[in-house]
Formats: structure tokens, sequence, C-alpha cells
């Protein structure tokens, strides 16, 4: 099955262009439906057979490479469409293929009734198709491909509804917004690309690798590497500064937000960094400010999602702050947990951002938690899921969020230091906190809404039953991963599993420090009850006293609106960066250098050449004799000229 | 003195004299029958150098043709004649004068200092021989048959072209 | 060496077919423009015979057709092609047939001297990519000159003379100061070979000799003649008036073919005849190039009027390819070359595409339009694709291109610094902010002009003309080494003949 | 006895400048262009001249050629002058200035 790896590839790319070319005749949606999720379903199959065939192989094998063909070939450049087929990106390409299967199977349920189906259908194969390819890429050109890639389709995606109006604008606004920004951080993937291969004259994983270990490169240059393509990481995985587009990005419609902009393309960024682990490991100064970024991110987000009143936009700004705690763990060496987690995290933040659309789908596109509650009766299912995946990103033990978040907890603080934990801890309670706020708001109280004339209802099996699987994920998926002290040597699956890849950069890396298991539980369990304090904290407020919430709110209110404004930040980078350039263009480079200046210049030259002439051309009075008469005095001087001569 | 120099005398003053009559008329009838005369002591004058053929051709084409052609035009035409000789604007007149006056002294200066006939020494066979139909003949339809045809070309263009540009247009 | 008279034919196929045409009833417009696109057919047909006879293994000029034309200045007919200008020159014959169709709905008046002098500029523009001879190709460059100010002055927009004739001086201004250094350098070249060549492969073996000095002269005017035909900042004013006014079909030769005969011109002539100044030079031609890049998208960004967007943003493509061509490496010079190819490919797209649009409503202004996705889809699909591969999107042929120069730019020791690479890479945002900001206004949002709910969707025809390209585009952003294979010995020649240019034999 | 040379070219000059002086200050343009014919003939007297004193009758047949050459000319401009006249009324060359700038 590993030979056969780019049909997990290629079967998505099928999916696209059937539906892409073919859709618009195809009437029935279920066929399309059937093709896009059938399409996804089979790359599973052919990704999970080639995890079989890899875990049947012995460790030192596990690594294997597909060639398909030469794609440029320039100078010393020689890049080949070539897949890598190693721990990490069959862990990677199960999530996405899974992750993506049950979502395509959602979104059947979900787009009912659209007019153009077979469209979202073959957006969401082309994703798929990019994020194989950034997954399973043996060279950083081809990861490019997929990473530009995914941008697109969710460029495509977020304007999926282009002419429906979004907050200020609309949503296509969005879209460019998110494509902008990925691509201000792809120019620093580029140059990291560009830099790489000027130190080591490849762009292939394998020789990069190799060649970083043996050849004798400052290590300026590996933090300058790093630093760009780390840019290229806050882009796509909306940190700090380049967070802007995700929230904006919930203008598309909602298992595109669970898809791509929770499971899966944000996280490439993350996968990105464990991929070029090694290269990071050699950079102490990178990861240290990725672990900066990362906590910060982790904490600013979560401050912001406390108080935002959209639900989609609350579990975006949770998704920033998920994966903030990726990048922390990247930061401090604990790249088996940031994967660890970036994996759980799939799960429960698909499962909230499906079960959210549940909830949005039967109250007719309604968004805002404070038109909800009291939903639990009318669609259990939905509740129940959503209860499940709330517990696990709060991390209460022994939901799959649990064990991921701790394990970055831990490293960062016998890697790092304790302030990063402390951080990361404040954070998991803001976590539990604006989780339960949503879901108590959402499922329980009273209905906030005429029930007379909404009537919520649960949603068909099609969207159930997605949603069913992964809460089971959601709850048990974090069994693969326990940790040592619960587990023994070697007990932690996952990190065991993924141990190669990673080898060559711990090394680097070497944290040493002894500390002993009950610093370890002591260190849990605070984190455990801060997240059920947060939990009964947003109990306490939303449920039994919702006036504490809205005293609370005017009692700090500049607080509270700078937070409801997302620390304006929007706003401040409007006016500082985007304004400054289009007035500048536009006021000046245009009308004033281009058309004045330049122009001007090139007009008046032309100008003066005309008003010259319009002096000159007086001399043609049109009498012909005067033209005589002065060609005859010309011969008069030519005479002259003549009998000097002789 | 010899008859050719006589002749030369004659005939050089008449046609200088037809020139300048010629050039100051006002009347254009008359200036036109100075030319006649001009062209006519040319041919004298071609003769004196033993130009047969060309003296002929003067008094044919020139005197006759070319100069019928004008007094035809003249007289279809009529226009009204000049008032005085230097009627508009006179200085700038009296200047180009003095310039072509300038001009003549330079040629002159330049003809009797270069004393061209210092180095010819005229053979009157010889100029006989080349002034002689046969002569002229044989070199136009052997080595300038070409440039001959060309001007037979260029005498039915110039027809034509007479032709529509003189046509008046019907409406 | 024995003659080949394919390229002859290649040269005179287009011309027979421009007298031919002459002979044709005005009033028989159908036949006119069949026998046109049949004529560029065949041209084309003619060019792929051409590749698949080609022998991408060496880089030297294969096809040469060589004869004495003015004997006694020992001026030939020299006519030949290596890997760069193959690809040009089957660039070229591909988009003149498709610009022939695209403007059978476009160009209703005087069909028939449209498409002589189409055809026309077709002999010229081959002409000058085979050119061996500097003064052949001079002539060729020139006579290029006279369809295309007929093709703006006539069936151009409101302000075409004035267009016209600036475009017209621009070039003309450039390529007079380029007659006198041609001149100049096969004068020069006399004390070395001990006669008067225009010859270009005997010149090559010469002018490296030169000193600095006469170099660096000879080098900025041929450079200015390109520089103002690429065009370079700051002398690209010429470009978006002659954009604007054209007509599509010669929006699209100018912006397909028309603009890298100056990127052409830097490659075939300055680098290999001027080592030296080149590389003199490369620094200050790659700052104007780079600061085209950013001036242009940034210009592009604010323009409301869709074909000057995308004439801007041609001033931005050409300065990838510049800055390519001068930073000499490897890569980026066959970057530069793909990205010839690219441009004009997508460009062209763009250029025929707006002009689809403009056939429909009669006007440019972005603000115009909103929300035609729902009534144009398939409209909307070709101009996403072509916007995409304008942008650079990977897997699509822009990114081939721009990943090559932007590489080769950065570990270029000419150029020896990283700036360029850094500067010129945020061009790569810009382009992504014009275009989808544009594609944005124009195709998604809601209809706000009730005008636009009455156009129409592609034509079969339109569709015909546009899936061609889309191929291509695909085709080179998926498997460019069938394009990259036949630049490359070509390449390596010229970048030899730069860094090790011949000795003066000691005689 | 023989004429010196120099005698038929003084003669032809002076004929010549004549004719320029001519062409200079007369307004009728059919005046002009009789002076014009009068300057073709001082030109043609040299041609001769020289043919005669050189023996060769190559300059001769430059005569005849020259002498076909104004009659196309004079019948071409004499049309010109018709047509000229037709539409202008007049055929004063100084008030015929469709050339002025």
């Amino acid at each position: 099955m590993i030979d056969l790896i780019y049909l997990a590839v290629l079967l998505p790319l099928i999916g696209f262009l059937v539906n892409g070319i073919f859709g618009s005749r195809i009437k029935n949606e279920k066929v399309i439906g059937l093709i896009g999720s059938g399409a996804i379903g089979l790359a599973f199959l052919v990704v999970a057979g080639a995890f079989l065939q890899t875990l049947s192989l012995p460790v030192d094998q596990r690594t294997n490479y597909v060639e398909l063909f030469t794609w440029i070939k320039a100078g010393g450049l020689h890049i080949n469409a070539a897949y890598q087929v190693d721990q990490l990106s069959l862990v990677m390409g199960l999530i996405v293929t899974g992750v993506g299967f049950i979502i395509h199977v959602y979104s059947i349920g979900y787009m009912h009734g659209d007019k153009s189906v077979w469209r979202f259908f073959a957006y969401l194969n082309l994703f798929i198709f990019a994020m194989m390819n950034l997954i399973l890429a043996d060279n950083f050109v081809l990861m490019f491909l997929g990473w530009e890639g995914v941008g697109l389709c969710s460029y495509l995606l977020i304007g999926f509804w282009y002419d429906k109006p979004f907050e200020k604008s609309t949503t296509s606004a969005a879209g460019m917004k998110a494509f902008v920004v990925n691509r201000i951080g792809d120019v620093g993937f580029l140059l990291g690309m560009f830099l790489i291969y000027l130190t080591f004259n490849s762009l292939n994983f394998t020789d990069v690798f190799a060649r970083a270990s043996s050849f004798d490169v400052p290590g300026s240059v590996f933090t300058l590497i790093t630093l760009f393509l780390f840019i290229g990481a806050t882009g796509k995985s909306a940190q700090i500064p380049l967070f802007v587009w995700l929230p904006d990005a919930m203008a598309g419609p909602t298992p595109v937000s669970a898809l791509i902009h929770a499971a899966t393309m944000v996280t490439a960024g993350v996968y990105m960094i464990a991929r070029t682990s090694l290269l990071y490991a050699m950079a102490p100064t990178t990861m240290m400010i990725v672990a900066v970024i990362g906590v910060f991110t982790a904490f600013f987000a979560a401050t912001i999602g406390l108080v935002q009143n959209d639900i989609k936009k609350v579990l975006a700004y949770s998704t920033i702050s998920q994966l903030g705690y990726m990048f922390l763990a990247m930061g401090v060496g604990a790249f088996s947990a940031g994967i660890f987690h970036l994996m759980t995290h799939a799960f429960f933040k698909a499962l909230l951002f499906l079960g959210a659309g549940s909830v949005i789908h039967s109250m007719h596109a309604q968004q805002d938690i404070r038109y909800f509650g009291g939903l639990k009766k009318y669609m259990p299912v939905t509740y129940g899921t959503f209860l499940v995946a709330a517990f696990a990103i709060s991390g209460i033990p022994p939901f799959s969020g649990f064990f991921s978040k701790d394990e970055i907890l831990w490293y960062s603080y016998t890697n790092v230091g304790f302030f990063f934990w402390l951080l990361g801890a404040i954070t998991a309670v803001l976590t539990a906190f604006y989780i339960f706020r949503i879901h108590f708001l959402t499922f329980n109280g009273t209905p906030r809404f005429d029930e007379k004339r909404t009537h919520p209802h649960e949603s068909p099996k099609v969207m159930t039953i997605p949603l069913i699987i992964l809460a089971v994920l959601s709850a048990v998926g974090g069994f693969i991963g326990i940790p040592e002290i619960f587990s023994g040597e070697n007990g932690n699956v996952f990190s065991t599993w993924l141990a190669p890849v990673f080898k060559a950069a711990e090394l680097k890396l070497s944290y040493f420090g002894s500390y002993s298991h009950f610093e370890e539980l002591l260190f849990m369990s605070i984190s455990v009850v801060g997240a059920i304090a947060g939990i009964l904290t947003a109990r306490y407020i939303y449920l039994s006293k919702p006036e504490i919430a809205e005293s609370t709110a005017r009692k700090y209110g500049r607080v509270y609106k700078i937070l409801l404004n997302k620390y304006y930040i929007d706003e401040v980078y409007e006016s500082t960066v985007v304004k400054p350039i289009i007035n500048g263009s536009k006021s000046f480079l245009w009308k004033m250098f281009d058309v004045k200046l330049i122009d001007g210049f090139v007009n008046g030259l032309a100008g003066s050449v005309s008003n010259a002439s319009k002096y000159l051309r007086k001399l043609q009075t049109g009498v012909v004799q005067l033209y005589a008469l002065v060609m005859i005095v010309g011969i008069l001087l030519a005479l002259f000229w003549v009998i000097l001569s002789l | 003195m010899s008859l050719v120099a006589v002749l030369f005398i004659v005939f050089g003053l008449i046609s200088l004299t037809s020139a300048i009559l010629m050039v100051t008329r006002v009347n254009l009838v008359v200036s036109a029958l100075f030319l006649i005369v001009n062209f006519a002591s040319l041919a004298g004058l071609y003769l004196t150098l033993n130009a047969q053929f060309i003296a002929v051709a003067q008094v044919i084409v020139y005197a006759g043709a070319i100069m019928v052609f004008f007094l035809f035009v003249i007289m279809l035409i009529n226009p009204e004649h000049e008032k005085r000789f230097l009627e508009y604007k006179p200085q700038i007149k009296i200047f180009a004068i003095v310039i072509a006056v300038l001009i003549f002294l330079q040629i002159a200066y330049i003809i009797f200092l270069s004393k061209p006939s210092g180095k010819l020494n005229k053979e009157v066979s010889q100029s006989i021989s080349a002034g002689t139909i046969e002569e002229i003949g044989r070199q136009m339809f052997i080595n300038y048959v070409l440039p001959f045809e060309a001007v037979g070309y260029l005498l039915l263009a110039a027809a034509i072209g007479a032709l529509v540009l003189a046509k008046k247009k019907f409406k | 060496m024995e003659n080949n008279l394919l390229l002859t034919y290649l040269l005179f196929i287009p011309l027979t077919g421009a007298v031919v045409l002459l002979f044709f009833k005005s009033e028989n417009e159908k036949a006119i423009k069949y026998f046109g696109l049949a004529v560029s057919v065949i041209a084309f047909l003619l060019a792929l015979y051409i590749y698949f006879n080609f022998d991408s293994n060496s880089g030297e000029f294969q096809f040469v057709h060589k004869f004495k034309w003015i004997a006694n200045l020992s001026i030939f007919y020299h006519v030949g092609i290596d890997g760069i200008a193959l690809l040009l020159l089957l660039l070229t014959t591909f988009i003149t047939p498709l610009t022939l169709i695209s403007s059978w709905s476009g160009i209703t008046k005087k069909v028939k001297e449209f498409t002589f002098f189409m055809l026309f500029l077709e002999v010229g523009m081959i002409g000058v990519f085979i050119s061996l001879d500097l003064f052949l190709f001079y002539v060729f460059w020139e006579v290029m000159l006279i369809p295309m100010y007929f093709i703006i002055g006539v069936w151009g927009g409101k302000e075409r003379i004035y267009a016209a004739v600036k475009f017209f001086i621009y070039t003309m201004a450039g390529s007079l100061i380029m007659l006198v250094a041609i001149v100049w350098l096969s004068v020069h070249a006399t004390n070395y070979l001990g006669y008067f060549t225009t010859d270009l492969v005997e010149l090559y073996s010469v002018a490296p000799l030169f000193g600095l000095d006469v170099q660096t002269y000879l080098f900025l005017a041929f450079a200015l003649s390109f520089a103002i035909k690429v065009p370079l900042f700051p002398l690209h004013t010429w470009l978006p008036d002659a954009h604007v006014q054209a007509p599509t079909a010669g929006s699209v030769i100018l912006a397909g073919v028309l603009l890298k005969m100056g990127t052409y011109g830097f490659l075939r002539f300055n680098l290999p005849l001027f080592p030296a100044a080149s590389i003199h030079f490369a620094s200050f031609i790659s700052i104007l190039a780079v600061i085209g890049i950013i001036y242009g998208a940034l210009v592009a960004m604010v323009q409301t009027d869709m074909k000057k967007l995308v004439a801007y943003s041609s001033v931005a493509h050409l300065g990838f390819v510049v800055l390519g061509i001068f930073a000499m490496t490897q890569e980026s010079v066959q970057g530069a070359v793909i990205q010839m190819i690219n441009h004009g490919l997508s460009t062209g797209a763009l250029f025929l595409l707006v002009g689809m649009i403009y056939e429909r409503t009669h006007t440019r202004e972005i603000s115009y339009y909103g929300g035609i996705a729902k009534i144009v889809p398939v409209y909307s699909f070709f101009l996403m694709i072509v916007s995409l591969s304008s942008i650079g999107l990977p897997g699509l042929n822009g990114f081939v291109g721009e990943f090559l120069i932007l590489l080769g730019s950065f570990k270029s020791t000419v150029l020896n610094n990283w700036w360029f690479t850094i500067i010129a890479a945020t061009g790569v945002i810009f382009a992504a902010v014009y275009l989808l900001w544009m594609y944005k206004r124009v195709v998604f949002g809601e209809v706000t002009n009730s005008k636009l709910n009455e156009i129409t969707d592609l034509t079969k025809r339109e569709i015909f003309i546009l899936v061609p390209v889309i191929i291509f585009i695909v085709w080179i952003g998926v498997y460019p080494s069938t394009f990259l294979n036949v630049s490359e010995k070509s390449t390596t020649k010229i970048l030899q003949q730069v860094s090790q240019p011949p000795k003066a034999e000691l005689k | 006895m023989q004429i010196p040379i120099e005698y038929y070219l003084i003669l032809s000059a002076a004929l010549f400048i004549t004719g320029v002086i001519g062409v200079l200050i007369r307004r009728n343009a059919i005046m002009v262009f009789m002076c014009i014919e009068l300057m073709l003939n001082s030109a043609n007297l040299t041609l001769v001249t020289f043919s005669s004193y050189l023996g060769n009758s190559i300059g001769q047949l430059f005569v005849f050629f020259v002498m076909a050459v104004a009659a196309a000319e004079a019948s071409v401009g004499l049309a010109i002058i018709i047509a000229l006249f037709r539409n202008k009324l007049t055929v004063n060359i100084d008030e015929i200035n469709i050339f002025k700038w």
C-alpha cells in the first residue's frame, strides 16, 4: 500500500475534477456527495493500508519514498514530485483523510439544498488534495505547493457564499484577507527555502537534514532559516501577529471551519515545524521565540474568546489558542506532544465546530449565542457530543485533551520554565470557562429565541453519526498517548511511534534535569482543578446567576470592550498597514509619481519639442520664392567654400 | 575675326538681351515671345558648337512645342499682369538680385581661375562627328537605351498626369 | 554549414499570407478571417515541427540559414534558434491564431486591414526571435513597430492616437539609440576582426574583448532600447496607455510577445556581447527591476480600470524576468525564460478575458461590475484560473518562473545581496492583493448593477480560445520539464559567455 | 581662331543667373516657370559646350534627355497651374501659400 500512497493524493484530485467539471450537470445532490466523500474515504483506506504496512515493518525501515516524476529541474535544483511515507506523515495523513472523510459525510447533510453543492465538494476535495501534498511531500517545494494550495482552497471556501454579506463587507473579503495574510507568511516560507537551498544546495528533506548535521554552518544561519519558516507558520497557523484572518474565516460554511480552520489546514504550521524539527533544534533562539509566540497567542486568543457572542467566533479564537499550545510544544522541544495535541485537537475541535454547525443548521443560520438556550431537549445528540468535546478541550481526564494538553504543559515546565507553564495553565482555565460558557448558553437554561417561530430540531443521521464518531474519538483518542508516569517505560504508544522522526532533533536539544513523579502529578492536578474551577464558574455565572455576567461586563466596561473588539488589532492593522499602502499607492505612486512625474516628464519633453516647433514652423511661410531665396543664399555660401578650397 | 566668333557674339548678345527682357517684361505674352527668341538664339549657339542635331531639336522642341504650349496656357487662363517689375516687397527682391549677381561673380571667378581652355583643345573634326545624328543615335540606342525607354515612360506618365490634373471635374 | 530553410519558411508563411490577403475582397470578411487563421495555424504547426526536430542537448544555434545579404558590408541574412528563442517562437505562433479568433467579434471595421497587420506583425515577431545578425534584427525590430502602431491607432479606444504615438515614439527613441550602438559595435569590431560585419555569432567572439568603457556605452545603448520595450521602471508609462487603448488582440500580442522582446534582447545581446558591463550594471538594473516589481504591483492595486490594472501588473511581472536575467544564475535565467512564457500566457489570457467582458458591457471600470459569478459562471471560472496563474500559485505556471527567479537571485553571486530577493518576494503578496481584489470586486458580491443581468456567458468560440491557454498554464505548472529542458543548454551557454568571455588571442 | 570655352561658360552662367533672378522676383507662376526653362537651357548650353570641346557626344545625348524631361515637366507643371487657377483664380505664387504651417 505504501507504493500506492499517491492514490491518496490522486483520488481527491479525481473527485475534484469530476465534481468540478461535471458537477453542475449532475442534478442529484447525493451523487455529488457520494463522489466527494467516496474519494476521501478511499484515500483514507489507502493511507490506513500504508499505515498498517508501515506498522509491520521494523522501526528502521519505516521511512519510505514514492517517486512520481521530475517536477522542476534547473541548474543545481532538482525537485521531484515525490512522497515521503514515514511515521509523521502517516499520522497526519490519517488525521486529514479520517477527519476529512467524516466532515465530508457531515457536509452531505449540512449543505443539503444549497444550489452549488457540487462546487462545495469540489473545493473540499481540492483541499484534501493540497493538504495531502503538504503532508506527504518529500521536499520543501512540493510542501509549498500544498501549503499554498490549502490557502487557495481556504480562500475559495471562505468565500463560498460569495454573494452573502459578512460583518462589514462580504464573505469574499474575508476570503481575500485570509489569502493575503497567508501570502505574507508564505513569503517567509519562500525565503526560508531559498536560504536552505543556498546553505545546503538542496531542498529535499532527507538531503537537507543530513547536511544540516554534517555541514559546518554557523548557528545564525539556522536561526534565520527557522525564523523565516516560522513566519510562514504564523501565517498559516494564525499565530501572533498574523492571526487576524482566522476569525474572519468563519464566514465560510461550518464544515469548512471544522475541516480547514480547525482540524487540518491551520495545523500545517505545526506540522512543518515538526517536519523540520532538526533545523529548529539547531536554532535555540528560534525555539524560544516559537515558545513565547505560542504561549502568548494561546493566552491572548483565549481572553478574546471569553466575551465573543458568535459561537463560531469563540471557536475560532479557541482554535488560535489551541494552536498556540501546539507551538508552545514545538518551542519547548516536545514535538511528539505537539503532534499529539494536534491530533486530539483535530477530533474535539472538529466536533465542536460540527456541533455548532448542527445548532446553526437547526436555528436557521443564527450564530449568536445570546439567542440560543435550552437546546438540550431539542437536539440531544448534538448536546451530548458537544459536551464530550467541551470536556476534552477543557482537559478533564480521561478525555483526550487532558493527555495531550498536560503533556505540553509539563514539558514547557521542564524544558523551559515555570512562567510558560503558568501562562499555559491559566489559558487552560480560561479555555474551560469560555467553552462551557457557550455550552451552557446554547444548550442549558431557558430558550431565548421565539419558540413559535423557530423550531429547533435534531439534525439528520448523516450529520449526527459523524458527530458520534468524533465524540468517541475525542473521548478515547487520548489513550494512545498516556504519559509515562501512568503507563511506564515506552508506554506512550504515540510518542514511541513518532520517536524515530524526532530522534535527531531531540538529541541536539538534550534537556537535562530530572523531576519527581510527585511534581508531575502536582502540576497535573493543579491544571485539572483549574479547569474544573473554570467550568464551575461558567456554570455559576451563566446558569445560576445570569445577571453577574452583565454586571461584571459593566463594571469592567473598558476591558470588556477591548476584549469584545479583539484588542482592536484589525483596526490597528487597517490604519497602520492597509490604509497607508492603498492611499500611498493611489494618491502618491499612481496619481503623483506615475501620472504627474514620469508621464509628466515624458509628455513635457514632447510638449517642449512641439512648442519649439511652433516657433520654428513660422519659417514656413508658404511663399515658395522665399524658400528659393534661402536656397540661393545657401548656394552662395557653398560657393564661397568652393572658392576658398580652390 | 572668324565667322564663328561673329556668330557667337551676335547670338550671345541676342540670347542675353532677350533673356533679360523676358525677365523684366510685365506682360506675359511678351515675355514668352522673348523666351522664344532666346531659345532660337541658343539654337544658333549650338550650331557654332557643331551640334546640329541638338540645334534642330532645340528649335522644334523648345521654341516650337514647349513655348506654344506656354502661350496656350497663358492665353487660356489669361492671368492679370503684374503692375510693376518690383511690385511686392521690393527690398527682398533687390536683395535677391544682389545675391544672384554675387553668385554670378563667384561662378565667373571660378571659371577664370580654373582656366578650362588651357586644358581643352578643341578638335573641330571630332567636335563635328560628335554632334552628328548618327553618333548621338548610336549612343542612344546602344549604351543609353534604358534611360531612353525610361524617358519614354516618363513622357507617357506626364501626358496622363497632365490630362488628369487639367481635366475639368464634371459633377 | 548546411543551410536549413525551415525558419525562413516560417518567416515567409505569414508574409505570403499577408500579401495574398491583399487580393481578397474587403466585403468577404468570413473568408478573410478564416484565411488569416489558417495561415497562422500553419505557422504554428511548422513551429511545432521545428520544436520536435530541435535538439535540446545542444546550446548552439540550430536550423541556421545564412547567406550574404548586403555583401559590401558583410551583412548577413542569418537566422537560427537556440532553446530560448524556440520557446518564444512557439509562444508567438501559439498566441497569434488565438488573438485572431478572439478578434472575430471585437473587430468589426476594416477586417481585412486588421488581419493583414496581424500577419505582418507575426512576421516581425518571428523575425526578431530568429535573427542572428544585428542589422537583420534591427530591421525586424522596426518592422514590428509599424503594424502595432496601426493596430493601436486604428482599432483602438478613444485616445488611441495619443497612445499609438506615445508607443511609437518611446520605442523609436530607444531603437534609434540601439541602431547607433549597432553601427558603433560593428565599426569598433573592425579593429579586432579586420572587416566590418554585423553577424552576431562573429561579434560574440570579439565584443567581449572591448574595453570596459566601450562596453559600458554599448551596453547602456542596447539596454535603454530593451528597457523601454520590457518596460523597466521608470520607462513604463507608454504601457498602460498603449494597453488600455489597444484592441484586445493588440493588448494580447503586446503583452504576450512584444514585451518579451526586451527581455529576450537582454539575454541575446547584452549579456553575451558585453559580459563585463553586464556584470558591472547587474545590480543597477536589478534595482530598477525590483522597484518595478513593487511599484507595478502597488499601482496596479489601486487602478479602477481592469485593463490598466493588468497593464501595470505586466510591469511587475516583467520586473521578475529582468531580475532573473541579471541575477545570472542557471536557475534564475531559466526561471526568467519560463516566466516570459508564463507572462505571455497568463497576461495574454487576462487581456482576452477583459476584452471578452468588455465586448458585452463596453466598460472596463471595475466599479461597474460586481457579482457576475452568478450570471457568467464559466467566465468567472476562467478568470479565476488565469488570475491564480498570474498570482503564482504552485501547480500553475506562474509559480515555477517566480520560484526559480527568486531562488536564483537569492544565491546569485553577481548581485550578492539578499535584499533583491526579499523585496521582490513581497511583490508576490501584492500580486495576490491586486488580482484577488479585482476578482472580488468584479466577480463576487451581490449583483449591484441590473444591467449586468443581461450579459451572456462565454460562447463556444471564446471557450475554444481559452482552453488551450489553460492547458498550457496547467502543463507548465505541473510538468515544466518539457520547457525547462529546451532552454537548459542554451542558458548554460549564455551564462558561460558571461562568466568566461573569450580571451584575446595573441597575434 | 578658336573661341575660348570660358566665353560659352560665362554666357551660360549669365543666362542662368537671369533665370534665377526671374524665379526669385516674379510673382506670376507661369513666369517663374518660363524662367526655370531658361535655367534649363543655360545648363544645356554648358552641356553642349563641353560635349563639343571634348568631342564626346554623350553631353548632347543628355541635352536630349533634358529636353524630354523639360517637356514632361512643362506639361505637368502647366497642368498644375491650370488646376490651381481653377481653384484659386490666381496664379500669383505669393498668394498661393497652402504650404503655410
